[in-house]
Parts: C-alpha cells; sequence; structure tokens
C-alpha cells in the first residue's frame, strides 16, 4: 500500500462528493460525479481489485454520467439545492 | 492526542468511508431535487461498496519478508509459471499473497446493478417531470397538494 | 425536515464511526475475512478446478453462479421496468428543452463525428477480448457487456439516436435481454439434464467432444459470461435509448 | 466485400497484438470476434465507396504523411520549448480563421486533427469549409500557411486545395 497516495485520492474523492451535491447546475454535477466515480476506480486499482476497477471505469464513469446527462437534458438543469 | 492514535490514525480508511457514506445519506434525506437525491443515493452505494473492497486489501503480512504495511497482496490472478504447477497441486499456491477475491465478485455484480437502479430511478424522474413539470420535491408535494385528482388521472 | 434529517445521519455516522475502532486494520492479512476458509480455497482451487487463473472470474461465474445469474435477471428487469415507466407511443404532450441545453449547429459533426465513427469497431472488438479473456485477465461478461453497450452510446451521442438503433431496433432490446438469461439458465440447466447439479459445469464434458471435466468448467463459464455480455449490453443501451428521448425513442441527444 | 475483407484483416491484427495467445482455441474466438465486429460495424470504418486499389495506395500515403506529421510535431515542440523559455512577449494567442478547399469529411477531420495534434495550435470548430484555429503565437499562426492542406490534398486525389486567408 502506498499510504500517500490513498491518502490525496481519498481526500480528492471527499472533495468531489461535497462539490458534486453543492452544485446547483446539475449538468456540473453530473459531470462532476462522473471524476468521483473516477477516482474510485482509481483507488480500486491501487487496492488490487482490478476487476472491480475496470468496471467501475466502464460503468461508473461512462455510462451513468451519460444516464444523468441525458436526465438532465430531458428535463431541467437548475437545481433548488 | 492519544485518542488520535489510538482511534482514528489507524482507521483513517474507514472514518472517510464513513464520512461519504453520511454525505449521500444526508443529500437523500435533505435534498430536495431528485437528480440531487439520486446522486446522493450512488455516492451512498459506492461508499459501500469501496468498504467491502477494502476488507479484501491484503498486506501479506509477513508473508512476503516485510512488515505489514509495507507489501502489497496483489491481484486474483495468478501468475503463468505457478498457473502450470498449481493445476496438480493447489498447496503451491500462497492464497496470503492474493487479494481476497470474493468481495470484488460480490461488488463487481453489484456495481452494474447499481447503474441498472440509477437507471431506473432517472426514468422515474422523468416520468414525475412529465407529470407535475418540475423535479423538485416540494413544487411536486404542492401541486399535488393543490390539484387531487391529478393522482389518479393519467 | 433538514434538521430532523441531519440529526439522523449524524447519530447513524456516529454510530458506525464507534463500531470502525473494532474493525481489523486496514489490509490485514490475519483478519477473519482474508483468514477465513473460503477465498483459501478460491483462490488455491481456480487451476485445480476450472484452469482459470483469474480467481474473481471462476467465483463469479462458477462458485457464485447463483448469485450472478440472479444479479443477471436483475439488470433484465430494470430494463423491463424502464420500459414499463417511460416508454410512450406516440408524441410527448408537453414537450420542452431548457434552452440552456439546446445544441445549435453542426459544428462538431466532422471532428467529434468522424472520430468516433473510426472508433466504434476498435471499442466493440476490444469489448469482445475483454470477454474472451476474462479466464486470463481482468474483465469478463460484465465488463465486456458495457463496453459493448458504451460503443452504441458513443454513436448515439456522437451521430444520432437513429444510427444506432437501426443496428440495434428497439424489439431486440428485450429479445436479446432474454436471451442472455436465458443462455445462462440454459447451461445451469443442461448441467441438471446431463444428471449434475444445477450450474454445474463438470456435466458439460459429455456434450463438449475431448474436454476433461476441467476444461468443461472452463468453457461453461465462457458461456455464461456471453450470455450475461448480452444482457448487459442490450439493456445500457435499451436504458440509455429511453432515458435520452423520454420515452419517445426518436430525436435523442 | 473487399471494404469487409479489409476491415476484416485490420481488426484481426487488432486482436493478435491485443490477444497474445496463439492456441487454436483463442485464435478461433477471435475469428468469430472479428467476424462478430465486421458484420456490426464495418461500415463505419468505410463510409466512403473508393476503389479498393485506390484506398490501398491512399493508405500507404497517409503512413507517409503520418511520418511527415510527426516530423512537424517534433518542430512545433521545439518552437513552444522556446516560446515557453524565451519572452514572454512573443506569446500572442489569436485565432485564426481560414477557408479550405477540401471536399470530404475525412479529410477536414484529417486536417483538423493534424492542426490540433501539433503543439501550439487548436482546431476550435469547423463550419462548412471555414476553419477557426486557435493559435499561440505568430509563428504557430504563420505554420498554418497551407502547406498541411497540401500534402492532406495530395494523398486523396480527387481533393484540390484552395485556400483564401481572411483574417
Amino acid at each position: 500500500m502506498i499510504w500517500q497516495f490513498d491518502t490525496l485520492i481519498l481526500l480528492l474523492l471527499l472533495v468531489a462528493a461535497v462539490v458534486s451535491l453543492r452544485l446547483r447546475d446539475l449538468l456540473a454535477a453530473s459531470v462532476v460525479f462522473g471524476i468521483y466515480s473516477f477516482l474510485m476506480c482509481l483507488l480500486w486499482a491501487e487496492m488490487a481489485a482490478v476487476d472491480v476497477a475496470f468496471t467501475e471505469a466502464a460503468v461508473g464513469a461512462g455510462v451513468s454520467a451519460l444516464f444523468m446527462i441525458a436526465t438532465v437534458y430531458q428535463t431541467t438543469r437548475k437545481s433548488s439545492d | 492526542m492519544h485518542f488520535l492514535n489510538e482511534h482514528i490514525i489507524p482507521f483513517f480508511n474507514y472514518w472517510i468511508y464513513v464520512i461519504i457514506m453520511m454525505l449521500g445519506l444526508h443529500a437523500m434525506i435533505v435534498k430536495r431535487n431528485l437528480i440531487k437525491k439520486l446522486i446522493g443515493m450512488s455516492i451512498f452505494s459506492t461508499a459501500i461498496i469501496l468498504f467491502y473492497v477494502s476488507i479484501g486489501v491484503n498486506n501479506g503480512g509477513d508473508i512476503q519478508g516485510g512488515k505489514p504495511g509495507e507489501t502489497h497482496g496483489t491481484i486474483p490472478v495468478i501468475e503463468h509459471e505457478l498457473a502450470l504447477e498449481a493445476s496438480h497441486d493447489p498447496t503451491k499456491i500462497d492464497f496470503r499473497r492474493y487479494a481476497n477475491p470474493l468481495p470484488h465478485v460480490l461488488m463487481l455484480t453489484a456495481i452494474v446493478v447499481g447503474v441498472a437502479t440509477l437507471g431506473v430511478g432517472l426514468a422515474v424522474t422523468q416520468r414525475i417531470y412529465r407529470d407535475y413539470d418540475s423535479i423538485e420535491e416540494d413544487e411536486i408535494l404542492a401541486k399535488i397538494a393543490a390539484a387531487p385528482s391529478r393522482q389518479t388521472d393519467d | 425536515m433538514r434538521f430532523l434529517g441531519l440529526f439522523a445521519v449524524l447519530v447513524t455516522g456516529a454510530l458506525l464511526l464507534y463500531g470502525v475502532k473494532d474493525f481489523p486494520h486496514y489490509g490485514a492479512a490475519d483478519s477473519p475475512a482474508n483468514e477465513g476458509v473460503v477465498p483459501r480455497y478460491y483462490m488455491e482451487n481456480t487451476m485445480k478446478d476450472a484452469r482459470v487463473p483469474n480467481a474473481v472470474t471462476t467465483t463469479l461465474a462458477d462458485y457464485r453462479g447463483y448469485d450472478t445469474m440472479f444479479e443477471t435477471s436483475v439488470v433484465f428487469t430494470a430494463g423491463v421496468a424502464i420500459f414499463a415507466i417511460l416508454r410512450v407511443f406516440g408524441g410527448d404532450r408537453n414537450r420542452h428543452h431548457p434552452d440552456s441545453l439546446r445544441i445549435r449547429g453542426d459544428q462538431f459533426r466532422i471532428i467529434v463525428g468522424t472520430t468516433s465513427r473510426l472508433l466504434i469497431a476498435p471499442i466493440q472488438l476490444f469489448a469482445l477480448y475483454v470477454l474472451a479473456h476474462g479466464h486470463h485477465s481482468p474483465g469478463g461478461g460484465f465488463q465486456g457487456g458495457v463496453i459493448i453497450g458504451a460503443s452504441f452510446l458513443l454513436l448515439s451521442v456522437a451521430r444520432n439516436l437513429g444510427e444506432s438503433l437501426t443496428r440495434l431496433p428497439e424489439h431486440r432490446f428485450f429479445t436479446l435481454g432474454a436471451t442472455g438469461v436465458l443462455i445462462y439458465a440454459g447451461i445451469g440447466l443442461l448441467c441438471l439434464l446431463l444428471g449434475h447439479h444445477f450450474l454445474d459445469y463438470r456435466a458439460l464434458q459429455h456434450v463438449l467432444p475431448g474436454v476433461g471435466p476441467e476444461m468443461a468448467r472452463s468453457h461453461g463459464i465462457l458461456g455464461v459470461e456471453i450470455g450475461v455480455a448480452i444482457t448487459v449490453s442490450s439493456i445500457m443501451f435499451a436504458i440509455y435509448a429511453n432515458l435520452s428521448t423520454r420515452g419517445e425513442l426518436k430525436k435523442g441527444l | 466485400m473487399a471494404y469487409r475483407l479489409l476491415s476484416f484483416t485490420l481488426l484481426f491484427a487488432f486482436w493478435l497484438i491485443l490477444s497474445g495467445f496463439f492456441d487454436p482455441f483463442h485464435l478461433s474466438l477471435g475469428l468469430v470476434s472479428c467476424a462478430l465486429v465486421t458484420w456490426w460495424s464495418s461500415d463505419l470504418m468505410f463510409e466512403s465507396t473508393t476503389p479498393t486499389k485506390r484506398l490501398v495506395r491512399q493508405g500507404w500515403r497517409l503512413a507517409g504523411y503520418l511520418c511527415w506529421l510527426l516530423w512537424q510535431i517534433v518542430l512545433s515542440n521545439i518552437h513552444l520549448f522556446k516560446l515557453s523559455l524565451g519572452d514572454l512577449k512573443e506569446v500572442s494567442p489569436r485565432v485564426v480563421k481560414f477557408r479550405t478547399g477540401l471536399k470530404s469529411d475525412f479529410a477536414k477531420f484529417l486536417l483538423a486533427n493534424s492542426i490540433t495534434i501539433t503543439p501550439g495550435t487548436i482546431t476550435v470548430k469547423i463550419l462548412g469549409d471555414v476553419f477557426y484555429v486557435h493559435a499561440i503565437s505568430a509563428e504557430a499562426a504563420a505554420g498554418l500557411d497551407g502547406g498541411m492542406e497540401r500534402r492532406i490534398a495530395a494523398i486523396f486525389e480527387d481533393e484540390h486545395p484552395a485556400r483564401e486567408a481572411e483574417a
């Protein structure tokens, strides 16, 4: 375990989660959520869970962010909180 | 300081997982926007998946000749040279050199099911927007209160 | 409500953090989860039982085949649920887009469109590679299926939804989704008919010529993963197609 | 048919590079996979209807062009390196607008990506025949004098460069 690397990614993960929940622009929130998923994928690769990291890279960072963007496009972009 | 050394620093990872999970749960309960609630749900579920995967991490203990925490269990794929021998003699494999494959399997399927669940949630959101023209919880509740008959039509 | 929610979250978090102090240290090799007999068996016997070096694949499709079978049907059910919730036939009554998101002109068609057009085939081949080499390297049915689905998603984002719908039409979504689950369950049932337990792929040595029980398990795993990939890829595209058009399947993003 | 064969061959080469297993089982899996991908999306790889012979000739010239492009990238890297170490007054970002004579989408795509991959210049957008290119300095902008376009036009026989700088 490279704990410095681990800690850095964990802190960035916290920042990404907070930013994605605080943003009032839902499109930006979806994109930041994609960043959050990508950081998660890095963390799993670092934990030797390569299969999980691979799945998350395909699903979390790619597909689920796209699903959210599609929904934001079809509904509204503004959020009250 | 003693408390910090004893209870927080060794469990630093777990503290962050719990904090991320709390963020997600808080968003699910408090946020009024439905898409924000779904982002909260995804953050909540990935925090739990992260916790599970971290349980499978294996530092190898003393086996590789280093102190715990200095070495790293490798990915759960058996090396090519070892594989042929291991197909006849399973004891050739030292299972502590590898990360635990079981949490990986369970969480791998959980991720794919999670995105399917997220899709269903987003579909419900779009359906609500089609009927009520809003994805804010309080506005929807106000509209339902103003016109009770809307619940039954369509 | 806000205060109550915060209070509930803080109480839950405090309880969990209180429980954290009893956990094994991060990465401890002698933690109950890593010391147990189950990971040991999976790791040591994956080569002997199925000739698959990747223990995750063996565990996913063989040792814990039931789990994966029902996860696949959960994905299929999610696709059906989205169809039931969102799909409309004929136009939507009050359709309007927020102006801030409307894409004007097609100045990105040449660069983005051409690049993704050239990339689709390699992406799909990579997905099939991931699927076929799940035994030896990270990968397998879920990853391969999601990447095939993502290649259709890329085509519908970069060009338009209609183009990918001509390649994978709507009436195929659920045919393919059900086919994948049926391949999985069918292989299990075949084992049952050949006199073994459900999903005990050793039975396949009676139908596959010239393979021993170990290779029969290996091929059984591959067959099951193909089923998973078919379901996951078609349902991913079905979900996107419904979400991006609000159930109309007409214009897309 | 010839297109399908060509894309099948390319895909199978890609498979061999990825796979690294050359036993009959994995090779047959590769054949099946390449056949499937060819069936699904080979029409996306080659959209035009150029005769195959000409296509091979174009591919050959394209390889030559890519070598030239690599050399250009080295040159502009050196330029950018000097720029970043030298006087900052020489950095003068600007958007250059020019009209291209290239007709097909693929040629325009090649030109746009060649401009982007060369350090110092980025294709911002293409509107019809008009390219909007962001350049970091006067020299980088001067590099967009049409040499690249002429070479691309030379790859494809039915293309003609014609340009008039506008601003």
